[in-house]
Formats: C-alpha cells, structure tokens, sequence
C-alpha cells in the first residue's frame, strides 16, 4: 500500500465547479461530489428539501492525490472558502495503485 | 373586495396557507427536491406555452414592444430604489442591500402565475407577451446589484476567466430563462393547432399542478421565515412589505402611461412587486458569495411572497382597475 | 363474486401485481423515492379534496360525528387487541408485539383508496367524510401502542425534551395526516364550484396515477416480503392474514350498529383491516427504536397490504353488502 | 415533404430541439434524476397499455407472430453487420465495437413513441403489437455482442455466479422492459372498457409529457455530444449517421416482404435504426466493463438518437410510404 | 494545518435530528449529513428505492472539531446508538482554520 | 477507542453489489453506499443529472473493519477495480464499539 492524502472539501453546491477547477489546476487526477442533505454550522441549519434555491445546498468533494498536489491545491482552497461558506480537511490514506494519484 | 375574498378563498391560496401553517408548526412534512424541481419546470413550461400561442394570434404592436422595454427599464431601476432605501432605513451593509436589491428588481414566477390565475378569475383578459416580460425581467436587476454591490469599493471584479462564463450563463441561461422562453418560442412557432395535443397537459392540468406546487412553496416560505425572521431587523421586515408596493405603483404609473388594460396592468404590477428566490439567489451566490442568504433569502420567500401572494395581487388588481377606468 | 373478478382485473390490481411479481423475480427495477412520495403527496391531496368537497354537500349529521368516533375507537382498541393476539400466539417480545400492534390499528391511505376505487366499481356510493376517519385513525394506535409497550417495564419514558416535541409533531403533523386534513379543509372551504377549475388534475388522473403508485407499492411490498420474510415465524405471518378480517369483521359489526350504508361500511372495515407502513414506522423509529422494523414492515407491507388489496377489499365489501340487506 | 416539416416542427421535437440547444450553449439547466426516470416509466407504462390495449381488439395473427419474429431476428443480426462495419471502417478495438453494435441492434424507447406520433401526424395507423416488438427487440443484441466481444479471444467468462444472475435480471427484467411488457400485458387483459378510467392519465397528457421528456432528452444528447465527441473519430460519427439508414433499409426489406401497413413498416424501420442508451449500457456495465461508455453512450445517445427523432423519422415514414405503393 | 478529529456517523435518517443536538450540545461547530443509496449489516440490506417508509434510511453525519469536544460528545452518542442502529468511528484529520473548530 | 481500518471504494453504480458481496465473503460485517454527484478522472467529468442510463453513475462505499479482513478483501477489490473504473483508498479509524466489526 501506498501513502497518500485525502482532500474532504465541505462546500456550496454553488462553489464546486470553482473548487474543482482548483484542484485540476493544482494536478489532482480526480475528485468526487456527495451531495449533502442537511448541515448545521454558524448556529444556522439547513436542509436540502427546503430550500427551493437550491443556492444554499452543501455538497462533499473527495480528492486523493499525492502530499505535493495537496498542498499545492489547499492554498487556492483557501482563498475560495474565504468567500465561500464551507470547510476543508486533509486526511492521511493508503492506496493500492499509486501511478493513479 | 369580494374579488380579493374569491380570490384568498382559492384552492391555490388555501394551499399555499396550508403549506405555510404546517410549516410554522413545525411539521416535517417535505415535498422531494427532484419533485418540486419537475413541478417548477412543467409550471414554467405551461406558462411559457400560453404565452407564446397566445403572442401567435395577433403580431407584434409597438405596444408590446413597448411594455417588454418597460419590463426591462423597471428590473434595472427598481434595485437602485431598494438598494438606497436600504442604505437609508436599515442597517444593512453595501453588499448585502445590493443583493437584496437584485431580487426586488427580479421577479418571481410563481407569483405572476398566481396573478395570471386571480386575474382570470376577477374576470379580466392578459396578454401572453406578459409571459416575455417576465422572462426579460428576471435578470437585469443582477446586473445593477453587482455594479452597486461593487461601487466605490475599489474591490477586484468578483469574477474571472472560468468564472466568469460560469455567471454569464448562470444569470442568462438558467433553468428558468431557458424553460420559459424557450416554451415560448416553442407556442409560438407551433401556434393553436400544433400546440393542442399537448393542451391537455400543460392547460387542462395547469391550476391543479399550481395547488401542488404551492403548498410546497408554502412549506418553504414558513420554514424560510421561522428560521431567519431573527436576522431581520423590522426595518427590513418592513422593507419586504412596502417595497413591492412601491414597485408595483411605479408599474402602476407606467401602465398608465401606456394605457395597458386592466388584466397586463395588474400583471405588470405583480412582476414589478414580486421578488426572485430562485434564479437570484442562485447567480449571487456565484457573483457576491459575501451576501448573506440568510438575509435576502428569507426577505424575498418568507416575508414578500406570501405577502404578494395573499394580500398583494388582489390589491394590483383593485389599482390596475381603479387607473384603467 | 364477479365483482371480485372484475375488481382482481382492474388495472389498478394488475399494475400492483406486475410490480409485486417483477420484485419477487428480482427485477432491479425501482421508481425513485422522490417521485413516488412527490405521488404519493398527490394521491393523499387528491383523496383529501374529494372528501371535503363531498362534505360541503350536506351539513355535518350525528350520523357523521358517529362514524368519525368510531374510527378513533376503532384505531384506540385494535391495537389491544392485536397486542394480546400476538403475545399468546406468537414469539414476539412486548417491545416488537406493540410495535406491530400500532400498525394495525393505524391505517394505510394506499388500500383506502383502492377500496374505494372498488366500491366505485360495484356500483356503491361513499361518503367523503370517510376521508377524515381515515385521517383520525393514523395516530390513535401508535398512542396505544407506546403505552402497551411500557405498561410493567419501570423503562424511563422512551423520549423527552426536544425528542418529545419532535415525536409529537411527527405523530400529530407527520406529511400524511397534513396532506389529507389540509386537502380535505381545502375542497370543504372551497366547494364544488372553487375546485372546479383543479379537478382535471386531482380527479381526471386519479386512478391512472394510482396505477402508476400500486406498481411501485408492488415493488415494495415485493422486495419486503422477500427480505424480510424469514425474520417471520408463521404464526406472525398467519397474523397478518387473519387479524384484518378480525378488525373488518369489528369495523362490520359497529357499521351494522350505525347503520351504514354499504359503501361507508365497505371503506370502515377496510380501514380497520389496513395496516400502515409509512406514518406509524417512522414513529416508531423515534419513539421505539428498539422495535425490528424488519418485522413490523415486513408484516404490514409484505403480507397484510398485499391480502388487503387482492382478497381483502372484495371480501369486506361482500361482507358489507351482507349486513346492510 | 411538408410532412416532414410538420413533424420537425412539432411541440415535441421543437422541446428536443430547445434542449439540445440549451446543453450546447452550457446551460446549467438540468432535469432532476428522480423526476425524469419517474417520467420515463409512465412513458413506458403508456406505450405498453396502448399497444395492449389494441391488441386485445383483435386476435393474434400470424402477420402479427411473423413481425415479432422479424424484430427478434433484426436485433439478434444488425449487431453482426455493425461489428463489421465499425472493426473495418474505425479503429475501435473487438470489445468497443461489440459494444458499439449491441446499442444499434437493440432500440430506443423514445425515439419509437417520437415515431408513433410522426405516424398519427401523417394520418397513418399503426398496430399495437409494435409495441411487443419494440420491447422484445431490446434483449438480443446484447447476447449477439457479448459473443462477439468474446470471440476468439480464450478470456474467461467475463461473468458467473452471482454475477451471471444480476446481469441475467439485468437484461431480461430490466425496468423498460418490465413496464413495457408488464403495461402490455395489463392493457391487454383489462381492455378498453377496463382501462377507460385510466385513459385521461395514459393518453391524455401522453403527447405534453412526452415534450418534457424531450426537452430533457435534448440536454442529454446535447451534453453527451458536447462532452464526448472529441473521444470520436470521424468514421464512428459517421456510422453514428448512417448505420440507422442501413438497419432501415434492412426492416424496409422486411416490410415489404411481409407486406406491412405504412405505419407497421415505418415503426418497424424506426426500431431497427434507433440504437439503446439505458438498457444496454446498464447490461454492459455489467457485462464488458472494459467497453468504454464515452464512446457507446455519446455515439448512441449524441449522434444517433438526435439524427433519428429529427430527420431519420421523416425518412422512415416517407420510405415506408414508398415501399407500401 | 492543525490536527482535529472528525467523527463520521452512520445512523438512520431518523435520528440524525437527534445526534445533530448532541453534537450541539457538546459544543461542535457545525456538521453534515449526507443520504445513503443502500447499506448491509448484521445480514440485512436495505436499499433506498425500496422502502417507502424511509424509516429505515440511513444518513452519515460529518462532525469535524477538536478532541476534547468530539470525546465529550462521543459518550453521548453511543448512548443513542445504543436504541438506533448506526455505526460511529473517529479519525484524525488537519484543518486551516483552527478557529472554526 | 479501538483501532480499525475504513475501506472506502469509489466505484460505478452497476458494479456496487459486486463490490458488497466481495466484502461480505472477506467477512467484514457491514457497508453503506453513498450515490455520487458529480465527479472527474481521466479528464472526464461525469455528472449524475445528465446521464440518463445511470450507468456512469458513481458511488462511494465505507466499510469499517478489522485489519485482517480489509485487507483480505482489498485484493479481490483490487480485481475488480481492473475491470470497473473506481478507486479504493484505507484508511485507520477509532472505534467505540470493537466487537461490531
Ligand atoms: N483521485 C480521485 N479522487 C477522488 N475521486 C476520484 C479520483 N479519481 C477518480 N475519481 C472518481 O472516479 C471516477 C472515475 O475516474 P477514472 O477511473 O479516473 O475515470 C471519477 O469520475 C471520480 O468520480
Ligand atoms: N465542523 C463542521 N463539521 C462538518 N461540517 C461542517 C462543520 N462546520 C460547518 N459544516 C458544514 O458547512 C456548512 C456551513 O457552515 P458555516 O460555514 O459554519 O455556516 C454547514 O451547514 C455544515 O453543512
Ligand atoms: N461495518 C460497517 N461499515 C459501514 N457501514 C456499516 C457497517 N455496519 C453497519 N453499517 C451501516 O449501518 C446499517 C445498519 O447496520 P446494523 O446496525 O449492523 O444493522 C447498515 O445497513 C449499514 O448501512
Ligand atoms: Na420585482
Ligand atoms: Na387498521
Ligand atoms: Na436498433
């Protein structure tokens, strides 16, 4: 097994298309959207059915690819959740195929 | 008045308070997403349809043309009126009263359709290039709001490169431009004849549908208000009750002007006076992701919407009346 | 008995036992959960309306009151009843016992309606209040049940605090009992001539849609008894069997008391034999976690829906003729 | 000619058409998942009951027998031809062009009921065993291409065990299959006085619904086209074009030899030129994982079936016209 | 980046409410709750798609904050699943805000 | 806490059971699907609303387990991997309840 890092963006459905681009950007060989259903954060609680605009949805974003792209995409990240309500977190996994990342 | 009781007493209207009240109650009734999303679309297909059957029968006057321009000329100003009332009763900061702003001068669909319905129901005929002005409404009002939300703050374009074609087509392309003149090009090209085997469909089921998807705007509005009527000072509550009266007497003015009978007059004054939560919110939170949804969102669905939809369109109807007589 | 036949022929029966044959060969066919509650939502509104605009028709009778007094009754003791049944007939624990006990002494609004659909085709009337005994007896039983289920265990009250308020909402507000008793205010305020302009929607489509939602219950109900029927000793099955003929034949003899005409009588005794598998599970999740859904859903969707809607609804309605001649 | 044109400016194909547009031009529109699938089986369940319903008019003949033969046999051999046709014309390896041809030999749903109402356009009739057809035209060309695709190369099995029975389910209970034939065979038994309740549903709104489907079906192919056809070499574009016109000409042979009707044989035509996009590339998934959807799907689905729906049907109906003179 | 834990929580949809208030409680700055398609455990599949009372629906909840909060709020939970069925496991992930945690 | 490992498998829709029965026969003793929403690999960006044969479809499959049998089943995974496009990652959780897994 191979070391690498799991990216889990937690953010805007909004916003996902922005992230991604950031993450292809930074040579991420690829990620992956889970739509959210509910959240609560800020003291606020959403949820997806009752929101018609749908503009405040979450959606979860899983990236793995190797420490150096990580990094090198976190920073953008960053600078996006700035505007962006949402959360980032870095995780540490093992892969079976390390040429895929 | 009787007209403004028939009308409050409406299976529509009934729904939607059913929808607010559960909602209010705390019920944790939900209408799926995916579903309301396929309501909204066949909504705004079936209106674009009658429109452009009905602009088929009769070509274009200047008349028309004259009403789409005003539609256009009330989006964009109608913002520049919020946004300083904003600035001026309440505390809200530049980004956020533009956003709010944005959505007044919008529209929102489902209060025209209930216009539409009441309309008819008082007795009175509207013309479907309506169905036009309400496409042509619902986005210049973006347009003012970025160049105030951006004015004077020496602040970066928000948007760039990718972005920015991602926002173009966001504000002109989505969903609810493209259903609705799209269908209306599709009525008018196919015109009566073509168009009726699918009358069934999009007329016959039309107010049923529009009961459907009501209580499930009534569902949102309630959950919208019960959650966020905590951020909202009065003096914006307050902007979210008189502010559609204000635009709807511009309208009102311009009707006038124009002399547009009693049923376009009322309709013109409802899209004035209606304000955007789904095509706005979405665009703004690409174009001014500092906004705050919590403020305009529960503004436009909780306070605006059920107000236009209960008191409001019955008070358009009685004014487009009084002036066209 | 042709009656029968023509009732097992009606599309309606078929499309239920295409979806309940296409499950048990394993089809992976599957109709997406948003759409079916979106249709679900549609029939209980539809249902709802038909009973209230039949209502404003005549003024409230004794008669009335009586039948829906009867119907909370009836949804108060079958759980009783049932509760005793199961311990001494079956191996079930008090927890699980109770918990399949509150699902037959609610209601499933599915078979209702098939029922009435079948009443309709033997030529019988029903009065639209039936529809609000149905919205009564949804939650009377889970009542019963939380109590049979506690009685003697010292357990702390299963939920309090904010659980508390949650569960009672989602007893007393839970999206059926909005949905039929909203509809049903609605088409009572509204009338005949205010709901006019919905009923090609809410009436035209009824059955064709409720063709639609039996497929997907057939699926369900399919998938369920396959899943789930090895959890199930005979004797439990044999309850699902006998136990709704048990309630009908209680429902038959205070319908006999009241007097009943042969269509209200059909559709009481159906109510009573019907066992809920939407409101009362998700109760149950909140309030009797430890409960195996695997049986009380297996037992009401997979043994008791299927019977109800095939063998059942002839039967009551044979039943029903008997005691009104 | 102007058959043509009444049929390309039909509500249903200008909805295509609006879609298509739409995609192209990036909108973000989309139509829910749920809602369409939803959508879809009630098209399925409409189709099947109208051809059962005609069928159970009149007895099965044996012209009847030997057109549902001649749809088995057109799906189990246009494979073969288009496996040639691809291995020689493109560079695509034996497990693409397998894949590739398992699509042409099996049919489309949609584009079929699009050529059901071209047909009723023209004032042609057609049978309601063509439904019978269409479905059993779906399966075989999935055998035929796994055969090729394993042909002379020893690899294993590509399925077994659990596997073969999830992949049998898959391609012989798929769900358009099971509503087809399931709605088929309803239609059938309850006949037209069993099924005149369910009508306004099933037929009623049949044509508008279909313009919604359409409409989502234009974003489909749109984006398909959009986001695959750089994975395309000319030559399978081009085969993408003219391998509906060969398996036409092929079912044109067969009609004239069977001597069917302008509405059977332009139908028949319409079923051997449309090429799968759900059913088979489910099985596929299943069956050759290794076969790369970028290319079946974008080819089916972004080349044929727009091709087909705007100026294959025309063609058909007018071939079909000519033949039968 | 800062070391959390994120606490990930299998359970069914109905009690998700209830979870959520816990983490409150224990002081979680927020959490996300996505729909699950289809699950198995102790021998039983469920599948959303066929079960129309969506009692048995399972969500997974997100719950990213520091350690001393997610241990507090962990007895808590187990407490809950101890009635509901669900699954609860912690990781340890990095963030960049630590603020917000 | 006790220590376990968390499979998470990225994979196509249509080869999900395929991939649950294989950690089914390793013996792990539960898993949960979550469905996709969007994603990008390979260049390719997939979106679930704009394929109509769900069959690009992906979802994500977690399953928490002992060492042993994660990794007994990650070769089988592995295999199917070869032929399904998907990506399988591991990674090391904290459990409360050790026996369940
Ligand atoms: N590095 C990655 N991280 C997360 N998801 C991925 C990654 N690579 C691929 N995927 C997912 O797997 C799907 C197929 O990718 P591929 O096998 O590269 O075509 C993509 O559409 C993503 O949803
Ligand atoms: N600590 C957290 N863990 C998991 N999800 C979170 C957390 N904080 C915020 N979120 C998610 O991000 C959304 C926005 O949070 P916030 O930016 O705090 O308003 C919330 O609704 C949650 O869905
Ligand atoms: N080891 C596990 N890994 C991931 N999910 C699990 C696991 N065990 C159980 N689950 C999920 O929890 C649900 C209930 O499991 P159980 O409590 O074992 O009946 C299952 O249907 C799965 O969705
Ligand atoms: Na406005
Ligand atoms: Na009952
Ligand atoms: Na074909």
């Amino acid at each position: 097994m191979f070391t690498r890092k799991r990216i889990e963006l937690i953010i805007e459905r909004m916003a996902y298309k922005r992230a991604g681009r950031i993450l292809e950007e930074a040579g991420m060989t690829g990620y992956t959207v889970l739509p959210a259903l509910a959240g609560f954060g800020n003291g606020n609680k959403w949820s997806r059915d009752t929101d018609i605009s749908t503009s405040t949805d979450m959606v979860v974003m899983i990236s793995i690819g190797d420490e150096a792209r990580v990094t090198a995409s976190l920073e953008k990240i960053a600078g996006l959740l700035g505007n962006h309500i949402g959360v980032v977190s870095v995780s540490t996994v093992e892969v079976l195929r390390p040429d895929r990342f | 008045m009787d007209v403004a009781i028939s009308t409050l007493l409406s299976p529509i209207i009934l729904f939607f308070m059913l929808g607010m009240g559960a909602a209010l109650l705390r019920s944790q009734m939900t209408v799926p997403e995916a579903f309301s999303k396929g309501v909204s679309l066949y909504l705004m297909m079936a209106i674009g349809l009658k429109g452009g059957v009905e602009m088929s029968k009769n070509p274009l006057t200047t008349e028309v043309m004259l009403v789409l321009l005003a539609g256009i000329v009330l989006s964009f100003l109608i913002p520049l009126l919020a946004f300083v009332l904003l600035r001026f009763t309440t505390r809200l900061g530049q980004v956020d009263a533009a956003a709010v702003a944005a959505h007044y001068g919008s529209i929102s669909i489902v209060t025209f359709v209930a216009a539409t319905e009441a309309v008819r129901l008082s007795g009175f005929e509207s013309g479907g290039h309506l169905v036009a002005v309400a496409a042509l409404m619902e986005t210049p009002a973006i347009i003012t709001a970025l160049f105030l939300a951006q004015r004077g703050s020496a602040a970066k374009a928000p948007v760039a490169g990718a972005e920015q074609g991602e926002l173009v087509r966001e504000v002109f392309l989505n969903a609810s431009v493209v259903a609705l003149v799209g269908a209306l090009a599709v009525g008018w090209i196919a015109g009566v004849d073509g168009t009726a085997s699918i009358q069934p469909f999009f007329t016959g089921l039309f107010q049923g549908v529009l009961c459907l998807f009501l209580l499930d705007m009534g569902l949102n509005a309630g959950r919208g208000l019960r959650q966020g009527w905590r951020q909202l000072e009065v003096a914006t509550i307050g902007f979210g009750l008189y502010m559609p009266l204000l635009s709807a007497s511009i309208a009102a003015g311009i009707s006038l002007a124009l002399g547009l009978p009693v049923g376009d007059a009322a309709l013109l004054m409802t899209l004035a006076a209606s304000a955007s939560y789904i095509a706005v919110p979405a665009a703004l939170r690409l174009a001014l992701p500092e906004a705050k949804p919590s403020i305009y969102l529960t503004l436009s669905l909780g306070v605006t919407f059920p107000f236009n939809v209960t008191l409001g369109i019955p008070i358009y109807i009685f004014i487009a009346q009084a002036i066209s007589s």
